[in-house]
């Protein structure tokens, strides 16, 4: 959309935007390519100096096999914590569509979720995943084993995919219902005069219709399972066991600050940057071809 | 007045000890205030100090861990502690330090860097109880002995005899190669030059790592670990499990510690039948002095330096920890009050054993290896990995040598053309 | 709706129901586990009911988080992170919606950029920065050869150096610095009719003047959504504040705080004292996130158009 | 037997009533069109055919189905929606091919069926446009294909031109009529435009605020109105209405003071409170000669091009005439009218009802007479 | 000297140029309509007056000064938004008042002030209220209120009751009307509704694609339509048009094969291709046996209650016709039709302009004959 009505004068936009452009290349685009200068060179930990290596901390970091592993799980995480949570929003909202008597109240706590910051949400499930606490632990009574995130690295991947996928449901669900709601009534009311019973008119008009809500919570739930998983992760199983639960932003911090290596870190940084802004990309070209209510 | 700041890496009691510490030096005199910080945990301690550093922040002295050791001599950020002494006018005894001791924190020269202070090595830990239920006497001393006594607890009722954490490879793995001579990597554990391999797959640690493996699956060894709800040491203390492996620092918190009825006692970490045992390892940490800081800042330091040397300060702190003292002197004065005697110091006196068992040999003066925090902590994902994931322990570890030496090739990298001190 | 069937309806009503233990449950645990004693809490089975000693674990954690100072910190952080995103959001996103100045799609660019890469993906080059702020500035000084030339004229060396490490600016700083905001108030604005903006021109009305008499009384409502939605992310934020405080005594947040909570920390399995802890970090955000509902949830919405 | 029968149809929404009991005969095949403002209940009425709306009471059947409990789908309706609700997400032969397919009609069938009903509105070469690439106009003719490709027994119409501009809705009137002219199907139509309802319907249903106040032919209801509001809301400019009395002398009093003589219909509605009207363009002008001769002075005057209307007020009351003689007129000028007694509508205050005299009809048809 | 006048206005918007260059005087105190069709150029016209759009070429001058320059605050015009464009969080008195409080007038005179002018337009009961809570028309008022009470030296209305429904369009018509004449300021109004222009103009610009096509009073514009476009454009029904050569022989022959007899007229616009129009309602409907009649048959009528329309083909072309008798007639039956020579007008096909035969001026009003 463009305006029409503008106001010109040579100075004043500059006084306006000038704070926030500072911040943003400070912030920003200095460190960042302070970062790239890092991932060309390797630095010292104490900062006493670097030597240009070229591509070799990239290089390294591709051969690495553990590496890959990452990404691998990293990419099964965000598509599992991702498909989970969606799939419960969209559920939810859907019903809460028909706006029966009381959806409201329903409606308002299906949002908590979103308030809950990561790592207190990962304390909170960490205990009850607990294998020997309460509740798990009777089914860990009766089966004994059966559960233990503690050495199972898959049932510890779980269990984050799990509270991940939780602490998601809020935040999908609000787009999830706004889009809803936002297809005209009338769309609705003409699948069932051409004969559609409910789950027919979901699936060939509700759905189709909300897809570029559903691209779009697609890339943000993408791009939030890089970020809000670290607090998670961090507080649930420190990447472990065995490394079972490292995905690519806690390796970055797991080998930068903790493994001292802040040029392999640095590398990760710009490949994860780039992964980001490609998926972030996608999304604006499909955003460019959304559909319009007529 | 001056102030400065101390960093550490000890927390619970022990980070109590060291405030207790702190305050008793701020009583001492009136030129200068010491503020300690404990940052959590040794790893912390390390990280922390050098994003301190690198901003400029850095406190005066931090608390450094064994694994920490080369990291910080090719650092270039530190004072070293022999000539913020002198140019202090404190005239120290460097000699009087334990020998192991002052090797593991010198230059191949010999001089001193940093100062020796919460220094210890790993033992054992036994349940005398459940030693006697199975009617054994005295303490196991062989690992053939250990595993007939956990079996036969094992029997009795016993749900966790041998306690055991992934995450202590440094009493497992690394205290294990000391004592049975084993390198870890090449070139002295790397004290003769930075391009040192990792052997840790060729040597007798895949047997004893087969060996956990077996007594884990037949549940006579038991994870137990803070990822699961409870450390080892927890578990030891309640009584829950029998043996435990851990530093000699504990001794003194163990004692505090332990649930009514249970009791305990230690011994030198055992060695397999039929092999020559050797002295183990120093751990703990030694205190460095960082750069960039004020002379009165650095005055301060070498004050509480001096005061940490005072024979009086040294065996409180042993006596309240389960430190040992650093010193011959130390040593030998506490000897000769008596102090190992009886209860409840009587078992401390093994680990001095245990650090001068034999004169130190090329594996077991020490490990010179770079960014050793991370391979440690490869060890500790190597050891999960056999156990919960029965990745066949020889590929584990040869793949634990190939990661290692990933690592000590960038740290070589990154210090090109970098003499050790 | 179309097909009122009382089945159907209950079916929703099943469903919905459903969906509001999925969501309550682990709320319901944290309050039961939160009220616990240390024995009912290890009991297995646990019992699901709240019992007597919520106010006690929650002083014991209290008490053993240190939560008083940090929940300041935690409070001053959010509440600066907050203030100077609408600050500088409103600003700059006024700047570029009613300004027609010729690197305004540029300065949009260099901005709405950095809105798709959060802190946590780019957290090695912020940390970069941490340890002096000025750098660039310094960098650019020194290639310009001003440095150079002062130092010539007046021996004095410029020398500029903004340390964040363990500093409430750092903390607060890098999290201002992002685009949401810009890009929410970018959204609100372009919604403005042109003719408000026409209308004031013919009354006379400089363009401060429109910006403080009708913009911002305009934008109350988008500032509370964007204020609710700021304050529950600084107030969440974890990764950021572990970097740059070393000093958690005194700089610590809450959240950070969650980790010294969790039990084999320090022996003892209480949970209970953990989840009273993590109750009370929790429940700042989720009463702002209740009360602003409303508005808050326009300005999610907002943000994807 | 009707097509579509209401008989004391009611709706209620939450607390208030927004249909008052309807009773109504659709005979098949007609082209019925719903009038009223915004407001009165017409949606609500034609989404109780459909369906969309539950009947709160009495009954509507279809061919002589009571369809109360019947979900749309089974009712054979088909409808229009005001913003023609095409699926943006489907091609233009998706849309209209959506109901047989959701009916399971195989593919091959359903395609040449789309085809043909495409073909018959014109729509062929666009089928495999999304409704977003067509015109206002194209759209509205998917909106109709889709309904007739389902062959209902009833077409529903909400007012389906209200988003068009002025010259595409009177094509699209055209193919309307010619539609329905071709199909034959019973259609109901919604609207609240009076030129589209007077020229569309075989039938008009006047509403108001949920009642039913006159069912009959377009010219009827232009020249018959059964009410007041009827009398008021069709025609444009409105019917002069004034309120007041007849009295015995022949007088009609009207509140105001001022007094018209009506002597044929005075004797007929004494002692009651009534509104007399006439529609504008048969208020003649005439010379202050003319002996029947009202007079009034001009308030202003709108030039529509062709005609002008005149406001005036005489007596205290606003008359409004069409004119059509060339002379121009300025504000306060003297003005005389005149017109037929028996081009007179009376209204009873009371109710509001149509009140003729006894033995006596209202010429069905108007003669401007100038 | 004029109130405003425009010399040479062009604009340019990019690359393509949106008006071609405007040159009209408006007197003081006039109320000047600008009408054409939807991107015409109409609102920028008006913006250029009012400093909300650069001028691209030629001079606009408001009182005898060149305005091009000025800031909008500078001009002294008030202007009435399409949208009010009131301010939604102030009240009613903010919103009027605000243009005083920018120009830093004391409150209380400030408030007397605001008083005094939302009394001439009766909003005083609601001047603490705000936007969102007034009707359309109350919306509307404040609208006016905001700008009369900066006594600017012209009023500029864009479009303003294109959101108002039927009924209050007519009363905002009058509303106008009257501020208009109470204030004598002069007024400039666009609009693209014909009604509303005829209605309301002292005098009508009509601009099409950023042309002028004719300035004049709104008789003038509609009985003298100064060109093809303007002839189409105003009226509804629009005009009957067709294309043609007018013959020696006295005879108009169009493109579809047809001939009329326009003896009087053919002479003078011999040998060029012109088109030939005449207003639907100066159509009569005449009898087979009138000697003039041209025979037809009939596509459709529309009731429109006092009158219908006749849609009609004759020859090839289609004849829209105002009929006003009572006689009913079916698609398909014979009608015929008449028309005086002297009705007719004659345009030229290549510059569209209005063709008047020498020393023949067109009769400036209609009257109708039947
Ligand atoms: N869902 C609803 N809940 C409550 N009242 C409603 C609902 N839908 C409609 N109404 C009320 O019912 C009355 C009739 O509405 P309806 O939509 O039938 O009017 P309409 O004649 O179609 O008007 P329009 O010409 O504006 O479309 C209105 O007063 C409206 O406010
Ligand atoms: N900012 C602009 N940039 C480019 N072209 C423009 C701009 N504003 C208007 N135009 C073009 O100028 C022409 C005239 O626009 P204007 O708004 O004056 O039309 P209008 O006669 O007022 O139409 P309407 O009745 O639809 O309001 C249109 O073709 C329009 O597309
Ligand atoms: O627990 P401590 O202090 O004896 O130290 C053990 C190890 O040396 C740490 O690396
Ligand atoms: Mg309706
Ligand atoms: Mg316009």
């Amino acid at each position: 959309m463009e305006r029409r009505a503008y106001y010109r004068n040579p100075v004043l936009p500059w006084l306006l935007i000038g704070p926030q452009l500072i911040l943003v290349l400070v912030f920003f685009y200095w460190p960042t390519t302070q970062a790239l200068y890092w991932a060309f060179t390797l630095e010292q930990p104490w900062g006493g100096g670097n030597s240009w290596v070229w591509l070799d901390n990239f290089l390294a970091i591709f051969r690495d096999g553990e590496y890959w592993l990452t990404v691998a799980r990293s990419a099964f995480y965000a598509l599992c914590t991702t498909g989970l949570s969606m799939a419960v929003a969209l559920f939810l909202a859907c019903f809460v569509d028909r706006a029966l008597k009381g959806t409201k109240i329903f409606q308002s706590v299906y949002v908590w979720p979103y308030a809950i910051a990561a790592p207190a949400a990962g304390v909170a499930f960490r205990f009850i995943f607990a294998p020997q606490s309460g509740i798990v632990g009777s089914i860990n009574q009766i089966w004994p084993g059966i559960w233990d995130p503690a050495t199972n690295g898959v049932h510890a991947l779980i269990m984050i995919i799990i509270c991940h996928a939780w602490l998601g449901i809020g935040y999908n669900f609000i787009f999830f219902l706004a889009a809803l709601q936002m297809i005209p009534r009338s769309i609705t009311e003409a699948g069932a005069m051409d004969g559609a019973r409910p789950v027919r008119r979901m699936f060939d008009l509700q759905l189709p219709l909300i897809a570029p809500t559903v691209f779009f919570l697609l890339i943000m739930n993408l791009i939030s399972s890089f970020t809000d998983s670290f607090g998670l992760i961090d507080t649930m199983t420190e990447g472990g066991p065995v490394g079972s639960t490292e995905v690519m932003v806690y390796k970055i911090y797991f080998d930068g600050f903790k493994g001292l290596d802040y040029s392999g870190a640095a590398a990760q940084s710009i490949v994860l940057m780039l992964l980001v802004i490609a998926l972030t990309f996608v999304q604006f070209k499909w955003v460019e071809k959304r559909v319009h209510y007529n | 007045q001056t102030k400065f700041e101390f960093w550490y890496g000890l927390s619970g009691d022990l980070s109590e000890r060291v405030q207790d510490m702190c305050r008793g030096f701020n009583e001492s005199q009136s030129d200068y205030e010491i503020v300690c910080v404990s940052q959590e945990n040794y790893d912390n301690t390390l990280q922390n100090t050098i994003a301190a550093y690198r901003a400029n922040k850095q406190p005066t002295v931090t608390q450094i861990f064994d694994a920490g050791t080369l990291d910080l001599m090719l650092s270039g950020a530190y004072m070293p502690v022999r000539q913020l002494m002198e140019d202090n006018g404190y005239d120290i005894d460097w000699d009087n330090y334990l020998s192991g001791i002052a090797s593991y924190f010198s230059t191949s020269k010999g001089e001193m860097l940093s100062l020796p202070f919460n220094n210890s090595t790993a033992v054992i830990y036994y349940n005398t109880d459940a030693l006697e239920k199975v009617g054994f006497e005295g303490t196991p001393q062989t690992w053939e002995e250990v595993e007939t006594v956990a079996r036969a607890m094992k029997e009795a009722g016993y749900e966790c005899p041998i306690a055991f954490d992934p995450s202590g490879a440094w009493q497992w793995f690394e205290q294990f190669s000391a004592i049975h001579n084993q390198p870890i990597a090449t070139k002295g554990n790397g004290y003769g030059g930075l391009d040192a391999e990792m052997v840790v797959s060729q040597g007798k640690f895949v047997d004893q790592l087969t060996w956990i493996k077996k007594m884990y699956d037949e549940g006579i060894i038991v994870h137990k670990s803070k990822d699961a709800g409870e450390t080892a040491n927890d578990a030891f203390v309640n009584g829950k499990c029998q043996i435990t492996s851990s530093s000699i620092a504990d001794h003194g918190t163990f004692g505090k510690q332990a649930a009514e009825g249970v009791h305990w006692t230690d011994a030198m970490l055992p060695i397999w039948e039929g092999t020559e045992r050797t002295n183990s390892l120093v751990g703990g940490a030694s205190l460095w002095t960082l750069k960039g800081k004020s002379d009165e800042e650095y005055k301060g330091a070498a004050a509480f330096f001096n005061y940490l040397a005072q024979p009086e300060q040294a065996q409180t702190w042993s006596t309240i920890t389960g430190y040992v003292p650093v010193t011959m002197a130390g040593f030998e004065a506490m000897k000769a009050n008596g102090f190992y005697d009886g209860a409840p110091y009587k078992g401390r006196e093994l680990a001095i054993e245990s650090l001068t068992f034999t004169p130190p040999t090329e594996n077991s003066r020490g490990i010179r290896l770079g960014n050793y925090a991370s391979i440690r902590a490869e060890m500790v994902k190597t050891m999960q990995d056999v156990l919960f994931n029965d990745r066949p322990v020889l590929e584990a570890l040869q793949a634990f040598d190939a990661k290692g030496n990933e690592i000590l090739r960038r740290f070589e990298q990154t210090y090109k053309g970098a003499q050790l001190p | 709706m179309i097909e009122r069937s009382p089945i159907f309806n209950f079916v929703t009503y099943a469903a919905m129901t459903l969906g509001l233990l999925v969501v309550l449950v682990p709320f319901w645990i944290v309050i039961v586990a939160g009220s616990q004693s240390l024995q009912e809490v290890s009991r297995v089975p646990i019992v699901l009911w709240p019992s007597s000693h919520l106010w006690d674990n929650i002083g014991t954690a209290w008490a053993r988080a240190d939560l008083g100072p940090k929940m300041l910190n935690s409070l001053i952080v959010a509440v600066g992170v907050t203030t100077g995103k609408i600050v500088l959001a409103s600003l700059s996103a006024f700047a570029i919606v009613f300004f027609n100045f010729k690197a305004r799609m540029v300065c949009f660019w260099l901005i709405f950029i950095t809105l798709m890469l959060p802190l946590e993906v780019r957290i090695v080059p912020t940390y970069a920065i941490a340890a002096n702020a000025l750098l660039p500035f310094q960098v650019i000084l020194d290639t310009l050869g001003i440095t150079g030339l002062v130092e010539a004229i007046s021996s004095v060396r410029i020398s500029l150096e903004w340390n964040l490490l363990n500093s409430y600016t750092g903390l607060i700083l890098p999290l201002v610095a992002t685009a949401t905001g810009t890009f929410l108030y970018r959204q609100f604005f372009m919604t403005i009719p042109d003719e408000l903006v026409e209308a004031s021109k013919m009354d006379g009305a400089s363009p401060v003047r429109f910006f403080f008499d009708v913009l911002l009384p305009l934008s109350r409502t988008n500032m509370l959504a964007l204020a609710t939605i700021m304050f529950v992310s600084s107030w969440n934020q974890y990764l950021w504040p572990l970097l740059i405080t070393t000093d958690r005594a005194n700089y610590g947040t809450v959240v950070m705080q969650l980790k010294a909570l969790i039990p084999a920390q320090n022996g003892t399995p209480d949970w209970n004292v953990t989840m009273a802890g993590a109750l009370i970090i929790m429940l700042p955000p989720l009463l702002i996130v209740a009360f602003m509902q409303r508005w808050f949830v326009r300005g999610l919405i907002t943000k994807d158009k | 037997m009707a097509a579509i029968s209401f008989s004391g149809v009611k709706k209620r929404y939450q607390k208030n009533d927004v249909i008052h009991g309807v009773d109504v005969e659709i005979e098949p095949g007609e082209f019925v069109v719903i009038l009223g403002p915004s407001g009165c209940g017409k949606s609500t009425l034609l989404r109780m055919i459909a369906g969309l709306e539950e009947i709160s009471g009495g009954t509507i059947s279809i061919d002589g189905t009571v369809v109360n409990e019947l979900e749309p789908r089974e009712r054979g309706c088909a409808m229009v929606f005001q913003n023609y609700a095409l699926y943006p997400h489907m091609s233009v032969r998706q849309n209209i091919g959506y109901a047989l397919k959701v009916a399971g009609m195989p593919k091959a069938e359903r395609d040449a069926k789309v085809l043909k009903v495409a073909k018959s509105v014109s729509l062929d070469p666009y089928l495999d446009r999304k409704p977003g690439e067509l015109s206002g106009g194209q759209r509205q003719r998917v909106a109709m294909a889709r309904a007739m490709v389902r062959e209902p027994k009833v077409f529903l119409f909400d007012e389906p031109f209200s988003n068009l501009d002025a010259k595409l809705r009177v094509a699209m009137r055209a193919e309307v009529r010619n539609l329905h002219r071709s199909l034959g199907v019973t259609s109901v139509f919604v609207t609240h435009d009076q030129t589209e309802a007077m020229t569309l319907a075989d039938r008009l249903i006047v509403m108001n605020a949920g009642i039913v106040e006159q069912v009959g032919k377009p010219s009827e209801v232009y020249h018959h109105p059964a009410s007041l509001f009827v009398a008021d809301f069709i025609g444009s400019p409105a019917m002069n209405l004034v309120r007041g009395f007849f009295a015995e002398d022949g007088y009609f009093r009207h509140g105001n003071g001022g007094m018209i003589r009506l002597p044929g219909l005075a004797p007929h509605h004494l002692s009651q409170e009534v509104s007399v009207g006439i529609r504008p363009e048969l208020v003649r002008r005439v010379d202050a000669s003319d002996k029947n001769a009202i007079q009034a002075t001009v308030d202003y005057t709108e030039e529509l091009g062709a005609s002008r209307l005149i406001y005036a007020r005489a007596d205290g009351s606003t008359i409004i005439a069409v004119d059509t003689r060339g002379d121009a007129l300025g504000t306060g000028m003297p003005v005389h009218f005149a017109f037929d007694e028996a081009d007179v509508h009376v209204f009873s205050h009371d109710t509001g009802r149509r009140l003729d005299a006894p033995g006596r009809t209202h010429r069905s048809s108007a003669t401007v007479s100038a």
